[in-house]
């Protein structure tokens, strides 16, 4: 399986081809419905009448991690939670993002206490941070927005020698472009 | 162009076609989607918990009693579509008859019923 | 069937085919959008103008993602089950006619892929032929949801199917036939009431056995309120949880393509098809006919789903087989009787 | 570079061996000879309504036992508190039951202000009431959608949120926060009320009884709502009282105990509101009682923004040498200005002693214990919080119910994790 995945050098028919699945991955990102505290409240929110960020956006609330793309983590991960967490996110299929929603998730938020995970990010790879507590949902649809931007700069085809190769690529790229900032 | 079973044939032909695509699609995915196996995404999903064991298929008798039920009146369905066909040919002889075979149905139903064949808890 | 080359015959098949997946995929950009119409919102706007592109990104974000087999599942059995479901929502669509016979560049074409004698039979077995998808699909997932799901709908559906097929006998003693073709142009005829002509639609005839139709369709689909397979709030996502990617979109245009055939066979059998103003002097007029009276019963259904709470699984039970079938079985009595009288062959 | 924070050592999954250990002693036979299924809801689950897990033994569907399983999101609220000083715990309290934030604040404030035996000025405590009941209407509101969207209602709950959405206008207005409100400060209020605020209250009160008669025309009369809600769940008034339940789940079973009515505080006594009462304790009649407490709410914020709204006493009860003094003073005159600074730096150092104060909190009995040993820090805090208590009533109701009642009954709790775990 994956049979033309990370495969191939970048050539005009992977790019279009990466391009047509960057888009469609972008315009329908479905969410695992999976709130954790009172950031939960204000994604609810968001999704409902007024807001509506889930379909206008083309998302859809999955109950089921095997159907979802992005795992929006709403709220604080204690330690109890964190396993449970990390199962769900491995149990979503490829290709997959996290956006983390508030400080708690972020950070760890007010609560240093014994029993919660100082950033979720110590638990699942993050995406998108969305900083607030708990943020409006004007924020979560800056974050959405920043998250469909880097998903459609995202090369999947092309990426030929593995996820190490293309950070190196980028870096070197970043370089290039500083290089050129500092003449 | 018009033989015995020439409008199975077409049937046929929609069978392999739907399958065949349906096939292609799920093969695309196959294809193109990446494929990154590890073992908690292969373990059955269970809200999350990570250790779980895969469930033994099993079902209660009261699906097994649904299931007679419904065998022995889709059965006398399958009798009543012929008969409603020739409803016109068969005239009051076959409306009596029926009536007959509706009552015989009604009985073993009412039977169902009381038994608490229907009663699901 | 007209007297028509084999292969013009695949044409119309295969035409249809695709018109069904494309209007398929339609289907559900028409549910978010009037659902969100219904709840205040405005359903996807984003991706296309009006999210007219959203069923695209969709299928195309389906295909990319990873086609996942649990390792508790039954490997073969949980690839092949979605393939059922969809081949055979498909293929109820063989007995669908569209129109008569046209001519188109002068050559007789039939509306239809093909007509047999039993077309409604058919449907009615395709339906129950799908319920092996999903049974399959859940009991091999190895989940307990899953598991429940399947179970649920199998218990379901087998119920419903009685109902459905009980509530068709009354039309086929009216016609004497069970070919949908000549049920949809006995609906042609008009009747006359003094100076008012109607056409003769069934729904007029046999009420109860619509009313009795609908609510079998409703529930064989497993749509709202009868949508306890893939109950959200209780079993996740029913048979479909371990399902991702297109084996998961399958399942999907299964359910979407039966919402859609359903609407049609209602369409045709009770609502007189293809008839309308119009629809006897230009084929094409017939089938717009035809897509309106399916657009309206897609709107039923997304209605029903907007405004109705779920049924529990004893009182959906409890519907169609204490409540549903002696009407289902008395509607039968009643129109085996007026059909003696009318035809002179009692009293 | 040392990091800050340690990371936590997560149980990588992907590596773990998987064994399936967690439910094989779980499953044996019944006397029937069939076999029990265990099913495992949440803590991911979406009518759980957080991270509660329930685990279910099933026969066919019908539930045999249940056990919920809490603890997902306890964060150490009350440990904390004993680290931070009296009016900074505040904005923890929002965060117990985020539906209903200034609900918490206020039973936490009044705890602190019994302590300091401070009382808050009138015009203070009407509009704490306004808040409050609006709140409740906030609160009762997710409960309703959410409840509605577990049974299949599936458009309710973009109905409740939409009138919702005022009222978080209206807390945005009053204090900038739409949930986590840190809306009450012991002592009263010292923001001034700003412009615009009373007219949207207008407007809410104005736009409500029709929105609310819509929820009710959906459901009250919806045959499916009623088969599902009606003679399901049912709590004997006994059994209510047995498991100290409180809040609309005892008044369900039709015992009247209303803690605004039988220990009243602010300025619930000079108020007109009726306490509604169930009949059989199901499902449906807690429904019926929190849609009745829905009107009942909105009749009190109508009373309670007639009497005060022309008003313009102070809102804080400066006088007292507990509240920080007035932010002119502060910027005037050298004595406010430091006792501004020991405020700030230091406190206020409360009188040693223990008090409970309860309230009628959207979900029940919100009750906060307060052991002070004359620091400027709580020595202990206790809150009981009421849907934790009437979690406990769960297993009592889900004996012999269908699978699918059981979303119902957990819906008709009305729990909410962040207070039931703390």
């Amino acid at each position: 399986m994956g049979l033309i995945d990370d495969r191939f050098d970048k050539n005009i028919f992977t790019t279009s081809l990466d391009f047509l699945f960057n888009w469609g991955r972008r315009s329908s990102l479905w969410w695992l419905q999976f709130g954790l505290a009172c950031c939960a409240i204000e994604m609810i929110s968001a999704s409902m009448a007024r807001f509506d960020l889930s379909e206008r956006f083309g998302m859809l609330f999955r109950s089921s991690p095997r159907a979802a793309d992005l795992m929006i983590v709403a709220g604080t991960v204690t330690k109890k939670m964190a396993p449970i967490v990390r199962t769900l996110y491995d149990q979503m299929s490829e290709p997959k993002w996290v956006l983390s929603m508030g400080s708690c998730a972020n950070v760890g938020g007010p609560y240093d206490t014994y029993a919660v995970v100082q950033g979720v990010d110590q638990v699942v790879p993050v995406d998108v941070y969305v900083p607030g507590c708990p943020p409006t949902p004007e924020s979560l649809y800056y974050g959405i927005l920043q998250l469909q931007n880097k998903i459609i700069k995202f090369d999947t085809i092309a990426r030929k020698e593995g996820k190490g190769r293309a950070e190196d690529q980028r870096v070197a790229e970043r370089q290039l472009a500083m290089a050129g900032i500092r003449g | 162009m018009e033989f015995f079973g020439s409008n199975y044939i077409v049937m046929v032909f929609m069978v392999v076609t739907a399958f065949v695509m349906g096939f292609a699609m799920a093969g695309i995915s196959t294809l193109a989607g990446p494929s990154r196996p590890n073992k908690a995404k292969s373990a059955p999903y269970e809200s999350g918990i990570p250790d779980v064991k895969p469930v033994r298929p099993q079902f209660t008798a009261r699906f097994y009693v649904i299931g007679m039920l419904f065998v022995i009146f889709d059965l006398e369905a399958a009798f009543m579509y012929p008969w409603a066909v020739n409803f016109d040919v068969l005239g009051l002889g076959g409306f009596v008859h029926m009536i007959i075979f509706i009552s015989l149905l009604l009985l073993s139903y009412v039977y169902a019923w009381k038994k608490g064949a229907l009663e699901w808890v | 069937m007209g007297d028509q080359p084999i292969w013009i015959t695949f044409i119309v098949t295969f035409a249809i085919m695709t018109v069904l997946l494309l209007s398929m995929a339609y289907t559900t950009w028409y549910e978010r959008k009037v659902l969100a119409r219904f709840q205040d919102r405005l359903g996807p706007t984003r991706t296309g103008k009006a999210g007219l592109m959203q069923p695209l990104a969709d299928a195309v974000k389906l295909m990319g993602k990873e086609d996942l087999v649990p390792d508790a599942a039954d490997r073969n059995v949980f690839l092949f089950a979605p393939l059922i479901t969809f081949t055979t929502a498909l293929l109820s669509a063989a007995v669908i006619p569209w129109g008569g016979t046209v001519q188109i560049f002068g050559t007789d074409v039939n509306l239809y892929p093909t007509d047999i004698n039993v077309g409604a039979l058919f449907i009615l077995a395709t339906g129950s032929i799908g319920v092996y998808g999903i049974i399959l699909g859940g009991w091999s997932s190895g989940n307990r949801y899953s598991l429940l799901g399947a179970i649920r709908s199998a218990a379901q559906v087998i119920s419903y199917e009685l109902i459905l097929g009980f509530s068709l006998v009354g039309i086929f003693i009216i016609t004497g036939t069970m070919s949908l073709t000549d049920i949809m142009f006995k609906q042609h005829e008009m009747l006359s009431f003094g100076p008012f002509e109607i056409s003769n639609w069934f729904v007029l005839t046999q009420p109860l056995g619509f009313v009795l139709f609908v609510i079998a369709a409703v529930a064989e689909t497993n749509r709202a309120p009868f949508d306890l397979p893939e109950a959200e709030s209780e079993l996740v996502a029913g048979f479909m949880t371990e399902y991702s990617a297109m084996r998961f979109a399958l399942y999907f245009l299964g359910e979407y393509i039966s919402m859609i055939i359903m609407s049609l066979f209602a369409a045709t059998l009770f609502l007189g098809g293809t008839s309308g103003p119009g629809a006897d002097k230009f084929w094409g007029l017939g089938i717009m006919w035809l897509v309106l009276k399916v657009m309206a019963f897609l709107f039923f259904y997304i209605w029903l789903r907007a405004t109705l709470p779920r049924f529990r699984f004893d009182q959906l039970m409890g519907l169609a087989w204490k409540v549903l079938l002696p009407l289902a079985i008395l509607n039968i009595v009643v129109t085996a009787f007026f059909r003696l009288i009318g035809n002179g062959q009692v009293f | 570079m040392e990091p800050v924070k340690t990371p936590f050592n997560v149980m990588d999954s992907t590596q773990t061996e998987y064994s399936g250990t967690l439910m094989v002693e779980d499953e044996h036979e019944l006397a029937s000879g069939e076999r029990v299924m265990t099913l495992n809801m949440g803590p991911q689950h979406p009518s759980t309504h957080g991270v509660m897990r329930v685990l279910l033994k099933l026969d066919g569907e019908t539930v045999i036992e249940c056990d919920p399983m809490i603890g997902y999101l306890h964060r150490g609220t009350e440990k904390l508190s004993e680290t931070k000083r009296y009016a900074q715990i505040v904005p923890w309290t929002d965060r117990l039951d985020y539906t209903a934030a200034p609900q918490n604040n206020l039973g936490y404030v009044l705890a602190v202000e019994k302590l300091l035996g401070l009382n808050a000025p009138e015009r203070a405590q009407y509009w704490r009431v306004i808040m409050v009941e609006l709140s409740r209407i906030a609160s009762h509101l997710v409960w309703l959608g959410t409840h509605a969207l577990d049974i299949g209602a599936l458009s309710m709950s973009l109905y409740t949120f939409r009138e919702r959405e005022m009222i978080m206008d209206i807390f945005e207005t009053f204090c900038g926060a739409r949930l986590t409100t840190n809306m009450m400060e012991i002592g009263g209020f010292s923001r001034q009320l700003p412009d615009g605020l009373i007219p949207q209250i207008r407007n809410f009160l104005r736009v409500f009884p029709s929105k609310l008669k819509e929820y009710t025309d959906l459901l009250s009369a919806n045959p499916i709502w009623l088969a599902r809600t009606k003679g399901v769940g049912v709590i004997t008034p006994e059994a209510a009282i047995s498991y100290s339940l409180t809040g609309a789940c005892l008044r369900g079973s039709g015992i009247n105990y209303d803690v605004r009515k039988a220990d009243p505080y602010l300025v619930y006594d000079q108020l007109d509101f009726e306490v509604p009462l169930g009949q059989f304790g199901d499902v449906f009649d807690r429904y019926l009682v929190r849609v009745e407490e829905l009107r009942q709410a909105h009749k009190i914020v109508t009373q309670a923004l007639n009497y005060i709204e022309n008003d313009d006493r102070p809102m804080m009860a400066y006088e007292s040498a507990y509240v920080m003094p007035p932010h002119m003073g502060t910027m005037t005159t050298a004595e406010d200005m430091q006792r501004h600074f020991v405020w700030v730096i230091k406190g206020f150092s409360a009188p040693v002693g223990e008090v409970y104060h309860a309230i009628e909190h959207g979900k029940g009995e919100f009750g906060i214990h307060i052991v002070s040993d004359g620091g400027s820090m709580p020595y202990r805090l206790r809150l009981r919080t009421p849907d934790y208590v009437n979690l406990g009533v769960l297993p009592h109701m889900a004996q012999g119910a269908m699978l699918a009642d059981m979303v119902a009954l957990i819906g008709t709790i009305d729990i909410v994790l962040g207070s039931v775990d703390r």
